[in-house]
């Protein structure tokens, strides 16, 4: 699969059998069928396998710190809210290292679609417990066995009442890319935690077993009722796939709200400096 | 009764004390804006504690014919506030101090008071809030000054109050006018300090006010931050004129969110600032690091606060310049600035945008609480700085990491040009792609690392004082410089000239001479550990043995600075 | 009221009318209610106004950095379980600044006690926005008013099946200082988040505001079902107090957990080197 | 075919490289382990990308007749895993260097390859897999040793396996063996370096070995941290030891929180460490200022790799020797060791624990990737230390930070005792209780500063190699040890010696007639701004201004110190 977002020859990083070479397809696919031009994306993304990822799609790209994709994410929405942002990083990187960024950029309510690579493992680092971890599980760290309480970031997100709340699985790349799509055009915030099968380090959470224990929401499931898509988000004996949550009562985006934009519609850059004023707020220190 | 000094014809320092909350951020203001628009010279700074209510603040005042620019330790004139504030004080009153205030606070104290019964008066006037208004008044009656701007004054602050409330504020202020009046006219106290209407045209602002300007003047429009003493009041002033002035203002949830807000602003364009003090900008260096490797700009308001640890929270110190200047793993360059006078600030501030957007590297503002709170009028603010705007517009080929001879290459930002803009904190080619190619590691290095030379040829030069023919040199940086140099004029001596820095780091070759031609070389910090000696060591080779430092949490009186000064010029 | 956690004569820095004064008072008393020994107690807090609480009870204390209290307490509880361990802040303290150790804390489950004085402000730096001031509200950084999303503590705590959650407001105390003390008593981790109102810098969320916008739930409450606590959670209109929930599935504790010690129940400072082990391991690298 | 040097009677360094996931590792651990036990002097190391499969990854096992303990650039016996494998190392091939490879991979290289079927001959054994043991069996052959070790060894490497797989694998060794054995007695390869049935004896363990046993010996029961390259493997090694040594072990969600637990640990009685690398340390300055302000020990190891930023995270570098020393806001003493070899690395790790108990202070061991990945055998591991316990049991009246002679206060832990702990990141007074008392400021500056004085008084001498009457000079810290020691050894100049620093800060006034004495000094750093120099400059007053740097992410070789020295030795 080639489209105008594939870099041609590219020795891709990431280890045979991966999960994260599905997301890449589909997130190429998704950006393309949604016709967006490659100057006016900018991928976000933080330290990691799943960090790499902008690596491999050709739109401008921001590969920061480790965690720190969001904050550079919102920055980038609100200095010019006409570029289309997407913050893209691993489990570890978003919840762990992330976790404080993760919830306030869930309050502000950026208009951002922040794509979480979740193969419930620190894959870059070479196999150490991630939040998702499953409690039980030995790891190269663990070797006893992991005992906190895996992070739940659906139901985070949604006892946050963010805007839009989805999970998916990257073997599935149809359905995975129509929910990309959805969060893409989406206004205001919006997550997709994506399952994703590390073949190298996470032995017990494969490809098998993300088919196993996961199901799609039915077509009748009404997401855009908290308490229902929270009881959703509980759910761990099988987890539920597609959108759990779109809040409806937030209208207004993060950019909607700086009153840097209330009578300037431009973004930042194409502002001058307005000398002038400046001036004559300085003369008022007479 | 001694016989004290009751008559101020040149100069004289009245400081204000009492509790957080008893309004003395209020009689400060009005005073010194009255003063000030009466003719006066005026130069006002405070302390306080890290407390809303209660404990002991104090402001000093200084009023002069002369536009001095800093302050000396002994108290001309005391307003105690609370029965505390004496106490507060107490080193700093001599046998001249006048004690003024209301004896209903002090019934048993060891200090002559002259009483003024603010608090009946007050509460004659209906309510005992205006006991500040009422102090206003009797303050400016010392003066022999009339009452027409503080009314003025009054008229507008309350202008979205009820008349009431103006009416009653008014009359507070004539009360206090009346009873400070009957001092001046019993000549019990005097301040016959000749005032000057030009100064009303002089320009009277903070520290603080002038970073925020300087920030507008160089073309910030974004600032992330989290608030943390005394760096906030910049965020604050940023967030007054974010409307009419299109700043895109957020308070982050931490200072990590905060600085990689701000890098991700620039790479979208923006102009940015972070504010913050020691401790948050501590979480910061791994944001530091990264706008060095990614060369994307930042510009960082340290305002400087006593440390380790939460520290003193309120008060000053310079103790924070080598974690400005080595805070952040791995190798590449920076630019440290540290405003000196309210003079220069706006200019310097600005600067701070242009050099970051020019170098592509991180630029620190390196303030601290005594610079941000004082204020003094003058009349000359360096406003002469233009944008110098560095992005281009990307063409279809853009490679953001291009070499070049100068180390230098054309930052494009995403959106704006045919040009993808990739960044990567990775080492990275010229395309910003991750690489781990050796040789493209050591380029790339050379590169980053190449802008240092660049940056050294337009150093602000230190500001030179005094004769060329010198056996001593004071040194100072940042804060200091009012007091240094006030003090230095009070020493008057012909050997010992002055040289202050503004911009900290890196420093200039043309320094070495003038350090190699004293004989003699004291250097002035406010800390413990004369961190710009050290770094002058690194920079030129020399090393300063002779050092005045302090770092009590209070900054440098003159009176202290000209016994010490003289003390080390003296005995070579 | 006077216990032996009282210290005699000492200036304290919050403001007149603050709702602290009513905090201390109740934690001085559930201390005292519960005999626990001022040797075996340590405070933790952070920065701000709550978080000098500390310095006002007679027991040991760490006054560390500004939202970093949990890592803290939860280091100290690791170290010598023995010790009652109570980590106390603001909310700007304890979701703001230190919001990352909250989540990852609660997914511990680690045997300590967390108490949030949540006045909807930033007390100590002079009244900027907190995570948790209601949108609309204007502050002295906020001119134009609050836009983000409120942070809810509760839902949060709850999403991640905290141990013990409850809501207070410091206004009652002697309700207060009954949940204070089954949290103290609950085994794992407890979070009380408790209404405070601040005299100078939030003059919309006053006494008189929390007590017409707080009810407690009644006796028939049943707090240990999540979806139900979820939903008391949500509600803003008023705001429900009282534990809200206890997760009756959280057996272990983070101690618990801790392999150092499944043979050895000293904590560790009353252990010694063992040299002939460490010897014997180095032994093996021939 | 030229006639290539295919004898090898002292010295020889083998390097086999190929994909991440190859397992390459596993080929290293048994030989290295098999040759040590055959009675070999064996030095190890090896360089690898920062991905999980693919890329090139290549280890060096340098054979020798003496104890060498550093290595050479060049090349003798390559063995290529796969087809990218040559060009990885192609500039380190010479004439004579002999490649070894499955001609399979190499159909149209420009290469000679002598050629081994490993994989045909894995397959025939039944999979692929076990090439890498015909590898080491057929490389053990070219020693002319047997295959008794080495069979033991997978014997018990595979004992909780399945018998067919220790069959298979003794099989594939011996098959490898065999075709090694065949070059061997036809002369292509030899390799006749005397072995000495003592060297089993030896120990052999690598810098991350040294680490993890130092925290052990120093009494280590508690660690934090978040997993970072290539600090994590001290993390990792500790958590294997938890269980039996009763330590508690957490990762953390983040170094903030890493750090701040290590303090927590501490103050209740833990002897904590922390293991990070540069980025994740640049989050930890406001902690390494808490435990300065707090007087709370903390031991942080910082694993130096190439920045600034993500920079090259499996590579190395001495880049973070600044950051070291300063970061952290305000002023407070630290200590900073920079372990140098594997004898000293045990007992220097173990003694930073002591010193932050002893002092009360941050300490930070600053190793690099090069360090921790490098293995030689050495009969001498320094183990003399003793667990000096500085807690106290407190009485009713304890006051954590009573003022004393030498700056430091008992320090006891709550729970131990009837006094109370108490702690404040503000100023604060003897009790542990906040205050904002000028005088108690200075006074617990001075305390908290004074204790510099006294860690200098037991600063850990530098190593002098060479004759006291030199000419030339070189100085070295941390990880360059061996290879400066041994690149000396070579160039065997009696007018050239060498100073090596194991603590790096503070720096002891012992030091500077080392330095006066020289006509010539030379530092050498694998970093490119010469950062220990600048610390000498402020520490000495002495400027440096040779420098051989390296910064490419690789450590240095043998040969290009004895080159870059003889020429900077040379033209004075
Ligand atoms: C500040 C900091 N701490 C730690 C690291 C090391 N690090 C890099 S990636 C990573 C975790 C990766 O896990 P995850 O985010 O789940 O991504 P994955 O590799 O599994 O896709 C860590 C700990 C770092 N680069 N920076
Ligand atoms: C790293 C850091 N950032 C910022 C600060 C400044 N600061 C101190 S307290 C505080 C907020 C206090 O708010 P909250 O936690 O709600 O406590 P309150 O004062 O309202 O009780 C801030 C921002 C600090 N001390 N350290
Ligand atoms: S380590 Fe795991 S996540 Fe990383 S590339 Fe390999 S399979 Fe994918
Ligand atoms: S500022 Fe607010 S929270 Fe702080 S002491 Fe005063 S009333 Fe209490
Ligand atoms: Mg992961
Ligand atoms: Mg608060």
């Amino acid at each position: 699969m080639n489209n105008k977002f594939t870099i041609q020859g590219q020795d891709i990083a990431w280890c045979p059998g991966c999960g994260n070479f599905s997301i890449l397809e589909t997130i190429k696919t998704a950006l393309d069928e949604l016709s967006l031009e490659r100057e006016n994306i900018v991928m976000v993304s933080g330290i990691g396998q799943a960090a790499k990822m902008p690596q491999y799609i050709d739109t401008n790209f921001f590969n920061g710190l480790h965690g720190r994709a969001l904050p550079v994410a919102t920055a980038i929405k609100a200095t010019n809210p006409n570029l289309t942002v997407v913050a893209e990083s691993g489990e570890g990187d978003m919840y762990g290292e992330g976790g404080n960024h993760f919830i306030h950029t869930i309050r502000r309510n950026v208009n951002l679609t922040n794509i979480v690579h979740n193969n419930m493992i620190y894959g870059l680092t070479k196999g150490q417990a991630s939040p998702t971890t499953q409690v039980g599980m030995k790891t190269t760290l663990q070797i006893f066995g992991v005992t906190n309480e895996p992070f739940n970031p659906m139901a985070v997100a949604i006892s946050l009442g963010a805007s839009f709340v989805a999970r998916a699985f990257s073997g599935d790349k149809e359905i995975t890319k129509e929910i990309i799509k959805k969060a893409i055009l989406h206004k205001g915030y919006s997550i997709v935690d994506i399952f994703q099968p590390c073949v190298s380090f996470n032995k017990i959470n494969s490809f098998k077993w993300f088919k196993e224990n996961t199901y799609y929401l039915d077509d009748n499931y009404d997401p855009t009722n908290q308490i229902e898509a929270f009881k959703k988000a509980l759910e761990t004996d099988k987890f539920p796939l597609g959108v759990l949550f779109i809040n409806e009562d937030r209208k207004t985006s993060f950019e909607d709200n700086l009153v840097a934009y209330e009578d300037n519609k431009l973004p930042l850059f194409e502002r001058g400096r307005d000398l002038e004023s400046v001036k004559l707020l300085i003369e008022k220190m007479k | 009764m001694n016989k004290k000094k009751n008559l101020f014809s040149k100069d004289v320092s009245i400081v204000l004390c009492g509790k957080a909350g008893q309004g003395i951020k209020t009689i400060e203001l009005i005073l010194v804006h009255v003063l000030k628009q009466s003719g006066y010279n005026v130069f006002s700074t405070k302390e306080y504690m890290s407390r809303v209510r209660g404990g002991s603040n104090s402001t000093i005042i200084r009023v002069s014919d002369k536009n001095v620019k800093s302050m000396k330790n002994k108290i001309d004139i005391l307003i105690p506030l609370d029965n505390q504030a004496i106490d507060h004080v107490s080193d700093r009153l001599s046998e001249d101090t006048i004690i003024l205030g209301d004896k209903e606070l002090f019934k048993d104290t060891k200090y002559e008071i002259i009483s003024i019964p603010f608090i009946k008066t007050a509460k004659e006037i209906g309510n005992k809030i205006y006991e500040n208004i009422v102090a206003c008044g009797a303050i400016l009656a010392l003066f022999n000054n009339n009452l027409e701007i503080l009314n003025e004054y009054i008229t507008n602050k309350f202008k979205t109050k009820s008349n009431d409330i103006i009416k009653d504020n008014i009359a507070a202020a004539k009360k206090g006018y009346e009873l400070g009046k009957e001092l001046y006219d019993n000549s019990i106290i005097r301040i016959d300090i000749a005032s000057n209407p030009e100064i009303k045209n002089d320009y009277f602002l903070n520290g603080n006010d002038t970073i925020g300007f300087g920030a507008l003047m160089g073309g910030c429009n974004f600032i992330s931050s989290y608030p943390m003493s005394p760096g906030t009041g910049v965020l604050t002033f940023l967030s007054e004129h974010s409307k009419e002035m299109g700043i895109v203002v957020e308070q982050a949830e931490d200072e990590i969110s905060a600085v990689n807000m701000s890098i991700g602003a620039w790479y979208a364009g923006a102009r940015a600032l972070v504010t913050t003090s020691g401790g948050g900008f501590a979480l910061m260096g791994e944001g530091i690091s990264l706008s060095g490797v990614l060369e994307t700009p930042t510009v960082i308001h340290l305002a400087q606060r006593p440390g380790p640890g939460t520290g003193l929270p309120t008060r000053t110190e310079q103790g924070d310049l080598e974690v400005a200047l080595y805070s952040g793993h791995g190798e590449f360059p920076r630019i440290i600035l540290a405003p000196s006078s309210i003079e220069n600030t706006i200019k310097l501030t600005a600067e701070a945008f242009n050099l970051a957007d020019k170098y592509q590297s991180p630029v620190i503002i390196l303030s601290d609480q005594y610079f941000l709170d004082t204020f003094y009028n003058t009349k000359n603010l360096n406003l002469d700085t233009e944008i110098q705007n560095h992005i281009i517009k990307t063409e279809k080929d853009y490679k953001r990491y291009e070499v070049s001879d100068s180390g230098i290459s054309k930052r494009g930002i995403p959106g704006f040009g045919k040009g993808l803009v990739r960044v990567d904190s990775d080492e990275h080619d010229e395309e910003g792609r991750i690489t781990e190619d050796m040789g493209v590691r050591v380029t790339m290095t050379d590169k980053r690392l190449k802008k240092l030379d660049l940056i050294k040829e337009s150093i602000i030069d230190p500001i030179f004082t005094g004769s060329q023919d010198y056996d001593t040199l004071v040194i100072g940086w940042g804060s200091t410089y009012n007091v240094i140099k006030e003090a230095l004029e009070e020493i008057d001596n012909k050997k010992i000239s002055y040289l202050h820095f503004e911009q900290v780091y890196p420093i200039s070759n043309k320094v070495k001479p003038y350090l190699k031609k004293a004989k003699n070389i004291i250097i002035i910090e406010n800390n413990a550990t004369a961190q710009f000696s050290k770094l002058l060591c690194i920079s030129t080779g020399i090393e300063i043995k002779n050092t005045i430092l302090k770092y009590n949490g209070i900054h440098f009186y003159q009176e202290e600075l000209v016994l010490k000064i003289n003390e080390l010029a003296g005995d070579k």
